[in-house]
Parts: structure tokens; sequence; C-alpha cells
């Protein structure tokens, strides 16, 4: 492992991407939340709001071919993949200009072109999915990492299992990134699992594992940066659990009985952007105007996607049945 | 606007099928002129119009089996106004029909593609032909489809080989061609019949038999037959056609029409319909002509307002309409509204017939070969021509004094055929 | 000798010679599952390939049924054109998240940008007295599934020859291999014996009635077809071959022919292909339809280990020349 | 026509076109042709009609028993166009 590729290069204009990242996918989901309460979008809408640093502390080190798989919880991951806002917000509203054509909504975000891999909705489902593509990597002698995010509720899924000795047994370069909440919809990680660290089970498959704070967006960096390097160095899958927490609830429609306000409002103190923020502040880093000028910027994309969803076409129900199998020529 | 229907060309028919077009949207008709072709069970028919219009729509496509009733076109009668034409029914093929294969095809008569499109894809349409029948045959669906497209009366038909009796194509086959051979055996002819033939066989004794077993079922019937010397009627059609040529002579058939119209005249207690348990006479006398059809069965032809027509119009009549009978181009005018029949052995039959009543008329007469008997007049036995003039009335209308003094009557005008001119 | 005796080839030897040739065609194909290299695979069709190929491209699996079909998947989105050897269908159902989740969505659910051109082999069927974990027929449910295309060789000829149709097809197939078929001998083929994929072939032609089938069923019709014959009854012999998408234009075009359906499956009767099949012709073939559609499928069991036992449970020829007969109205 | 195997060929056309499925072929030239064909009197008047607009010759009615059979038919047409 070499010592260059390892730390983060922490500058003012790193950590204003970093912030502005993570601003840019709170207020689109913000915003999707407005939109759902006025039936714009539909289905099930799980926000990331809280969790932004793990998406875009881990997205900033990868390069552009490398593959990313993710949950239904996934338009931050999205979104710092480098999809458009318009794609993904014109997807949440179904249409055919969406990600995916409309066909998946908030669940099924892909872009094949940013190697975006959904966008998937069977909690553990697509980890074989991620060693699979990284297998392919491997074979074709392709020196690219597939990240794996998924929460901490897959670890008691038999393809968590399967796929990190898969991943292991065959040195395959995917890096695992557990986004471990603390809640799998409403239950407890300390209720389903008997060994609660993530990061553990992993090293049980010998996977290098370690564990970051989660609400730490250069923690994250500097652990992905780390972990990516010795991946492309041949070291093959290692795993990352990052500690964070979900703001808001499951879905749109959660009560949040299985938890109290008060965890809630602790954890937003430490929330990722807020945390930056502050250090940005106290370090004379970010003064009002750049804040605002951050917000004004995320504030026009987003309202320039909300526009072009609005405008965009619905399928014809003409083309209910294309992308079943291929075309035929 | 006048909407044109499917007609019934009598009681028993059900569902009619459009062969031919004769006018195109936009055409100017007048009333009685032809305006399609329709095959019935008794075979084609030619439909008039009842109206001067215009054509407004054509509803239905050639080939297309409907039920009595339903609306075929539209027409615009002179005074109506023209109205913005309503959605045209789409086309009664249906993308899902599955066409038969061909060989199957093959071996019917070549049905044309809507015919099987329309029934295939119209399981009502189908389903209503055989409605009248209360305990319908179990019939498997092939076997059925080939029936309706055959115009057989699966309903007739005895049980078959399938579970319970149903009815599969192996009976249907069996039962044609037993039909078929039938009627190789009693009508020697040289060429082999097609199967259309045989199918338009097999429906007319169909609908023969649909006809006569009502009558019998439901009238009570009662006979009587008087022998009527020709002597003077043929001596005046001898001197009427010494010097015409044959298309102007009269055959004494033209003379017995005309004496029967004109005695009808005077008891119209014969001439009428039974219908809801009460009859009611007709105002004039359309004379049902059953012809006998060379390939075999019979049709019956109305000659309108009989009593009003000389012998040599009565005349005109007979050739036209056995002659228009035997092509299949009568018009439903003259298929319907008969109010009695005659039913003529012709000059080579037997002597006598006593026939079966045609529902809902009340009386059929039964014209005997025209024969030479010895016949006794005042002292004397000398030979004389005579024709058997028979009646086959119904009971429930009149009675055997008033059937004798119609037979009576008729005897009378054909002793004096000058008054019948 | 080799001028009088024809060449012979089993279907297990025609399905290696599949794999082999795909594999020596295209670098990109390889073949992973439980015991495919070093045991030589579970019905001894990947036997001498790990030799002949080597361990990168024949890949002994852990028993991880849902880790290693995924993998497929994602190699296959990765480029690369896996062979996925599942041992029997009933484990199969272990991977059943990602065939049916993931496989058969992943274009759809993405807009059309996603191709998973993986083809998942298994064995599948009764007769070898496996009882009840290790016997059954279940590919009509993967039949039943949008987005993933179904196959079952019967032939030499089409064992031989299908797999490399399953290959070059971008979307996911599942090839299933009756078990009792892996013995059946028939002379060495040629790839014009083997039409597309998706096409239904008429095995013998008849104009009585119309039987239809597919894989370890195939060979009971055509038995119980001959037996006709001795009774004057001239059966269709349909093998679908591809159950999905079912090439109802061949099956219809017979029936409509016949008149008369039987359908012999080896799936249970309740909910089966055979069902469906009855359905569609009752749906489009009603009005030629001579007699009522029948079906000769496996009893509703779980299918037991004895050897009576076991064949009373599944489809017989004595059974399909009764049904037959009774369509027949004999 | 003059010729007796003309006229016995214009004959049986006509009679096939009044009564398409008569059975001419089989018939007896010396049998009752009505009875043999099964005409009756207006299939009869209609073949009169048909010689009379043809042949040119008016059969009256007081003939009719000279033309029962086809040879006779034929025989007396013969001598009626000789005589025209």
């Amino acid at each position: 492992m070499t010592t260059a590729n390892t730390k983060p290069h922490i500058n003012k204009t790193h950590l204003h991407f970093l912030l502005k990242q993570m601003v840019r996918i709170r207020r689109f989901e913000e915003k999707c939340a407005e939109l759902y309460m006025q039936e714009k979008i539909r289905g099930f809408l799980h926000l990331y709001i809280g969790e932004e640093a793990v998406a875009v502390g881990v997205m900033k080190v990868l390069q552009d071919e490398d593959a990313v798989v993710a949950t239904y919880r996934e338009h931050g991951h999205a979104l710092a993949k480098g999809l458009s806002m318009n794609a993904v917000m014109a997807e949440m509203f179904g249409k055919m200009t969406g990600s995916s054509r409309g066909r998946g909504g908030s669940m099924h975000i892909f872009d094949a072109s940013k190697r975006f891999y959904g966008g998937n909705a069977i909690v553990a489902g697509a980890l074989p999915m991620a060693v699979g593509l990284a297998l392919a990597d491997k074979m074709q002698n392709r020196n690219r990492v597939t990240v794996c995010f998924f929460g901490e509720g897959a670890a008691a899924e038999g393809e968590f299992h399967e796929s990190l000795n898969l991943a292991k047994l065959w040195s395959l370069p995917v890096l695992f990134v557990c986004e471990n909440n603390m809640y799998a919809m409403g239950t407890a990680l300390s209720i389903s699992e008997s060994e609660q660290h993530i990061f553990k089970k992993a090293q049980g498959y010998g996977l290098a594992a370690v564990e970051v704070d989660g609400m730490n967006v250069v923690d994250v960096e500097a652990a992905a940066q780390k972990c990516c390097s010795a991946i492309r160095q041949g070291e093959g899958p290692h795993l990352i659990e990052c500690h964070t927490y979900r703001f808001r609830g499951h879905s749109m429609f959660d009560t949040q009985l299985y938890r109290s306000p008060d965890e809630v409002s602790s954890w937003q103190q430490k929330g990722p952007i807020v945390q930056l923020k502050q250090w940005l502040e106290q370090n004379g880093k970010l003064d009002q105007t750049e804040w605002q000028q951050i917000e004004k910027e995320v504030q026009q994309e987003i309202e320039e996607a909300v526009t072009f969803a609005e405008q965009s076409e619905l399928e014809p129900n003409s083309a209910l049945c294309r992308d079943v199998y291929q075309e035929s020529a | 606007m006048k909407t044109i229907t499917m007609p019934s060309f009598g009681a028993d028919m059900e569902q009619g099928k459009l062969t031919e077009w004769n006018v195109k949207p936009g055409d100017t008709v007048h009333k009685g002129e032809i305006i399609a072709t329709i095959e019935t069970m008794k075979g084609l028919i030619d439909m008039e119009v009842f109206d001067d219009g215009v054509i407004e729509q054509l509803l239905i496509e050639p080939g297309s089996e409907v039920p009595v009733g339903e609306p075929i076109a539209t027409l615009r009668r002179l005074g109506d106004v023209a109205v913005e034409a309503p959605p045209v029914k789409a086309p009664l093929v249906e993308k899902s029909a599955t066409p038969l294969q061909t060989d199957q095809a093959a071996h019917i008569s070549s049905p044309p593609p809507e015919t099987t499109a329309t029934i295939a894809s119209q399981p009502d349409l189908a389903l209503s032909a055989n409605q009248g029948h209360q305990t319908s045959p179990l019939i498997s669906p092939a076997a059925r489809y080939q029936a309706e497209l055959q115009g057989i009366n699966w309903g007739a038909l005895p049980a078959g080989s399938g579970p319970n009796g149903a009815i599969v194509l192996a009976d249907l086959e069996r039962y044609i061609q037993a039909d078929q051979q039938q009627l190789n055996v009693t009508t020697p002819t040289a060429a082999p019949r097609s199967i259309e033939q045989d199918v338009n066989t097999l429906k007319m004794r169909q609908a023969i038999a649909a006809v006569v077993s009502q009558s019998k079922r439901e009238i009570p019937h009662y006979y009587l037959s008087h022998d009527i010397s020709l002597t003077h009627a043929l001596q005046w059609l001898k001197k009427y056609n010494e010097d015409r040529q044959p298309e102007s002579r009269i055959l004494i058939n033209a003379l017995i029409y005309c004496a029967i119209a004109k005695a009808l005249q005077k008891f119209p207690a014969f001439n009428g319909f039974y219908q809801n348990n009460q009859f009611q006479p007709a105002e004039q006398v359309h004379l049902g002509n059953a012809i006998n059809l060379r390939q075999g069965g019979l049709m019956v032809a109305a000659i309108h307002n009989a009593e009003a027509l000389s012998p040599v119009s009565m005349m005109d009549k007979l050739k036209d309409q056995v002659i228009r009978a035997r092509e299949g181009h009568l018009k439903m005018s003259e298929m319907q509204d008969a109010t009695i029949t005659i039913s003529n052995l012709g000059d080579r039959g037997s002597d006598s017939i006593l026939g079966v009543i045609f529902p809902p008329q009340v009386a059929l007469l039964g014209i005997g070969r025209v024969r030479e008997v010895a016949w006794v007049e005042g002292q004397h036995i000398k030979p004389v021509t005579i024709v058997s003039i028979s009646l086959a009335a119904d009971h429930r209308v009149t009675d055997g004094h008033d059937g004798a003094r119609l037979l009576n009557k008729i005897n009378k005008l054909l002793q004096k055929p000058e008054q019948l001119v | 000798m080799h001028n009088t005796v024809q060449e012979q080839l089993t279907y297990r030897e025609a399905m290696r010679e599949a794999i082999r040739e795909a594999m020596l065609h295209d670098a990109n194909v390889f073949l992973m599952g439980e015991d495919v290299g070093h045991y030589g695979g579970c019905y001894a069709v990947s036997k001498g390939l790990l030799q002949e190929f080597g361990e990168s491209r024949i890949i002994d699996t852990p028993l991880s049924e849902s880790g290693f079909v995924g993998a497929g998947i994602g190699a296959a989105m990765g480029g690369m054109r896996p062979i996925v050897e599942v041992m029997t269908v009933n484990f199969s159902l272990l991977a059943l998240d990602q065939i049916v989740n993931n496989a058969a969505t992943l274009r759809h659910m993405s807009g059309g940008q996603i191709s998973v051109p993986i083809v998942i082999r298994m064995a599948t069927g009764a007769g070898k007295q496996l009882a009840a974990q290790h016997s059954h027929s279940l590919e009509n449910w993967y039949a039943h599934v949008p987005g993933i295309k179904v196959i079952a060789p019967a032939t030499v000829a089409d064992a031989r020859y299908m797999l490399a149709m399953a290959l070059a097809d971008p979307d996911p197939v599942m090839l299933f291999e009756h078990v009792m078929l892996y013995n059946h001998k028939a002379p060495v083929p040629n790839p014009t014996d083997c039409p597309a994929m998706a096409q239904a072939v008429v095995r013998k032609q008849g104009p009585d009635i119309t039987l239809v089938s597919y894989g370890g069923s195939l060979l009971k019709a055509l038995e119980a077809a001959h037996a006709l014959a001795e009774q004057q009854i001239n059966a269709e012999v349909i093998d679908l071959r591809c159950l999905r998408p079912l090439d109802t234009e061949t099956l219809f075009a017979s029936v409509n022919k016949t008149h008369r359906l039987l359908v012999v499956d080896e799936g249970w009767r309740t909910g089966s292909l055979a069902g469906e099949i009855c359905a569609l012709v009752a749906e489009h073939c009603f009005w030629t339809l001579d007699a009522p559609p029948q079906r000769v499928c496996s009893q509703e069991v779980p299918i037991p280990y004895p050897k009576h036992l076991e064949e009373a449970a599944t489809p017989q020829v004595e059974q399909i020349v009764t049904t037959a007969k009774q369509i027949m109205y004999r | 026509m003059k010729d007796k195997a003309a006229l016995t060929h214009f004959l049986l056309e006509r009679i096939k076109a009044i009564a398409p499925d008569s059975d001419t072929d089989d018939l007896d030239p010396d049998e009752d042709m009505r009875d043999e064909l099964d005409l009756d009197s207006m299939d009869f008047l209609r073949l009169l009609e048909s010689i009379a607009k043809q042949l040119n010759i008016n059969i009256p009615e007081m003939d009719y028993n000279k033309i029962t059979t086809l040879n006779t038919m034929v025989s007396y047409l013969s001598e009626r166009q000789s005589s025209l």
C-alpha cells in the first residue's frame, strides 16, 4: 500500500465540494418529500437525509469507470456518482426522461453509462451482483473497483455471507460499504444480530474491514481512499462499516415508534452537513456569502430539475412491454 | 333515417348471411330495388328495399352472418334530413380470430375468410342461431362451428358419438355423407354433386322438416278432395293457344290458379293467418306457389293479389317465378307473405295430394295430376280429363262444410273459363 | 467399422460438446457451479472440461446458489457470457431471488440499459428415485416470469446446439436438462437438425390429435404416439423446446388441424404449463376443438422414493395412450 | 341446322339450360322424354319457346303427341325444317 493515496488532500476547494455535494443531496431530498406530499412522486420514497457523508465521501475517491451498486435509498449515491439531477428527478416523476425511463422510480435509479447499477430493492440482493461485476473485471484484467452499498440489515441475509465469502475466495475488487444506520426499517440492530459489529463479520471471512464515523465525510473519504487503493493494488475485497443515522423515517409513511425523538435530535446535532459547515466556519474557510452561494446554486439546480421533470413526457401505454427482452432487430 | 335490418324470410329463419351488396353508400335506390343477396337455409334470396332513398351506410360486410333483425344498412329516405354518420361498426374481422387451416377450409365450401373470423369472434351470434331449441344437443365447438358455417341446423341432429351423445366432427361428416348418398340414390344425376349443393339441400330439408313438423304438431288438419272436369277449361285453352307462339301460350295451371284465387275471395276463412289463437283473414289473395326444385326440395313463392290476375298475367307470373326460383333469385317479399299455399304435383305426379299446411296459414290446396278418367255424366260414361283438387284446412278456423263449398266454387269457376279472363 | 456404424452421441456428451464449443469460440464464456470442475459435474456433463480449460474458466463454487447465480448475473452485466450450472431445479430455489428479482427485471427496471446475457443450466425431473427434494419439474415457475427465457432441449441435437443459441441471446436464458435424457443416444447431429431457439418442432405429424410435450416427457409422448398408431390413431407430436416465449403459432396450427389436444407435462397439474397451454388453446382455437383439451401431468404429491410410486406419480406412456383414446372418444 | 345430330345436340343443350341437373347422357331417345328427364309442362313449354325462337319452328299443341321422344322430336323438327 502506498502512502500517497491513503489520505485525502484536505483543502478549502475540496471541502467546499464535499459540502456542496451533501447540500445538493439534502435539498434535493427535502424537495422530494414536498413533492411526495403533493403526490407528484409516488411509490416508496426512502430518504437518505442524515447519511449523505457516506455516499459523498466514498464517491469522491472513485473514478468514472468504477461501478456502484446501491440500495433503494440511493438518490444520494446517484447524484454523487454524477447522474444529473434532472434525470433522477424525472425518474421520481415516472417520466420517459428519467434515468430508468421512468420504469424504476425512486428505488430503481440506473445509469449504465455512469456504471451506476441501481437502485436495488431486495435487501442484500445486489451483493452477489456486485461480486459478479467484480468477477468480470478480474476475468477481463480490468483494474476497476466495484463499490457495493448496503444497510446493516443486509448482514442478516444469506446473500451477504455468500457474497463476502465469494469475493474473498476469488479475491475480487469489491468495496463493501455498510451504511449502519442502526435500524432495519424499525428493527434495531441490537435486537437482530448476535454480533453487532458488521466489520467483524467481514473479518470472519478474511476481508480487510474497518469502521468509521459515517457522519464525518472526511473520515469516510479517508477510509474509502485507503480501501480502494488497496483494492486497486490487488489486495481483494474490503469492507467499511459507516456508523450513520437517518433523520427521517424509513420511508415517507413511518410513525417512528421504534426510536425516541431525543435520539433523533442528538444525531441531528452531529449531522454531516452541520458538522462540516461548523468546522469550515470555525476555521475561517466558509463565510456567509459562500454558504449562500452554495445554497443558491443548489436551489437553482433543483428548480431546474423539477421543471424538467414536470415538463417531460410520460411513456405512452403502447410502449408498456418494451425492454422486457432486447428488442429484436 | 331508416335502419335496414337482416330480413326474416320466414318464422323459422333466425339468421342470414349477406353474400353480396348490390349497392354502395351514396347510391340512390327505389322501392323494390334489389340491394343485396341473402343466403338462408333455403338458398339465396334477393333482398329488396322498401323505400325510395339514398343508402347511407353499409354496416356489415359480405360474408357476414347476422341474426334476423340486426341492422345491416342505413337508408336516408326521401325527405329525411341527412345526419352525421355514426361511427361505422368496426370490420367484423378481428385480429384475435384464428383463421382455419387451409387444409381444413378446403373440404368445406371455401367460406370467405370474413365468415370464419366473424363466427369465431362472435360467439353470441353463433349461440343465438339455435336458441329456439329448448333441449339443444351437446356439440363440440368444432362440430358446431362447421355446422354453423354450413348452415346445418345442429339442434335438429340426432345424438352423436361423443360423451353424453355430444355431436362431434365425425358425426357431422357422417351425417352429410349419408344425406349425400341418399340424394344420389333418389335423384340420378350425371355430374358429381358439390358439397355446397348437398349442404343447400340439407339446409332446405331441415327447413322443410321444421315447418311441417310444427304444422302437424299444432294444426288440426282436415282434408277434402274434389274431382273437377277440365273439359271446358281445356277446350278454351286449346282455342286460345292454337294460333299462339309457345311463349304466349297458357298452361292449364294458370286457369286453375285463377279459379282458386277468385274462389278464395269468396271464402276468406281459408285465406289468412292464424296467430295468437286468432284467425286474421287477409284482404288480398297472395297465392303461395310451392315450386318443386329440380335439385330437390321446394320453395314457396307468393303470387301477389292473385284474385285480380287474368290467366295471361297469371301465366306470366308463374313462368317468371319458376325460372327465378330455380336460379335462386326470388325476392323476399315473395317468400314471406303468402296467405295460402298451393301444392301442385304437376301434370306428371299423382292423382291427388293431401298436403301439410304452412303455418301460420290455415289452408293448403293440392292440385293432382291432370288425367283421363271414366266420367259419369247423366246416364253416360265417357272419358273426361279431370283434376283432383284437394284441401287441407285448419279445423280451428273452418269446418268441412266450408271446405266443400270452397272446392265447389273452384269447380264452378273452371267450368266457365271465359269468365276468368 | 466407421463405414457401417454411424457414430452415436449421448445427450450428456452433446451438452458437454456444446459447452466446449462455446468456450473455444468465445473467451468470455465460462462455466461455474457446484462441482463442475474437480468432481466433473453432478451429472458428469462437465467432465474433463477443467483439465481442458483450467480453473479460471471452469469454476467450482461453494454451496451458495444465490451467491454464485448472482455473481453470474453481475458478470454478465460486466461483459462476460457465464454459463451457470445449478445442480438441480430444486436447488435453484435458493437462487430464486437472483433469477426472478434481478436477472428477469434489470433490463426493464433500468429502462433498457442493462443486459443480462447469462445462461443458467440445471437438471430437472424425476425418474432416478431421488425423492422429494431432487426430482421436481419446476420449469413452469420460471416460464411464468417475463424477462427470462426458458428452454428445454429434449433431443441430442437440441442438447448439442441450443446452448449456443442461449449464449447468443442478449437476455437471461434458463436451460433445463431432464435427468432421464442424459444417457439418451442418437446419431451425431448437424446444426441444421436444430431450428431456432424459440421455435416449437413437430416431431411427428398426424391428423388425429395433438400431443404437446417438452423435455423429458417428449420421448414418452412419442412412444405413446407410436402405440396409438397401432390403434389407427395418428397423433401429431409437438416438442415445445422453448417454454418462454411459447411458439403458439405452431401449437395453434396443429390443434386447428387435429381439433384435439393432449398436453404431457411432468409438472404438477395445478398451475402447470400444461394448464397454460390448454387455456391458450381454449382462447384461440375454441371453434376448432372437437373435444375438451386434456392434460397428463404429475400427481399432486411430492415425488416419492420407491420406483413404483415415482412412476405412478409421473406421466407414463400407458396413461398418455388411454387419455388420448378418451379424447378420440374411443 | 338440318343435320339430325346437330338438332339432337341443340335440344339436349336447351334441356340442360332449362333443367341443369337432368341426366341427358343416359336419355333413351326412344322413351318418353318428359318422363325420362322429369320435365314438367312448364319445362316443356320453355323448351318449345326455345325451339320457336332459335329454329323458328312453332310447334302447335296438336302436334305435342308427335314429339314425345327425343328421336321423334328430332324427326319432327327435321321435317319441319326441310319444309320451310
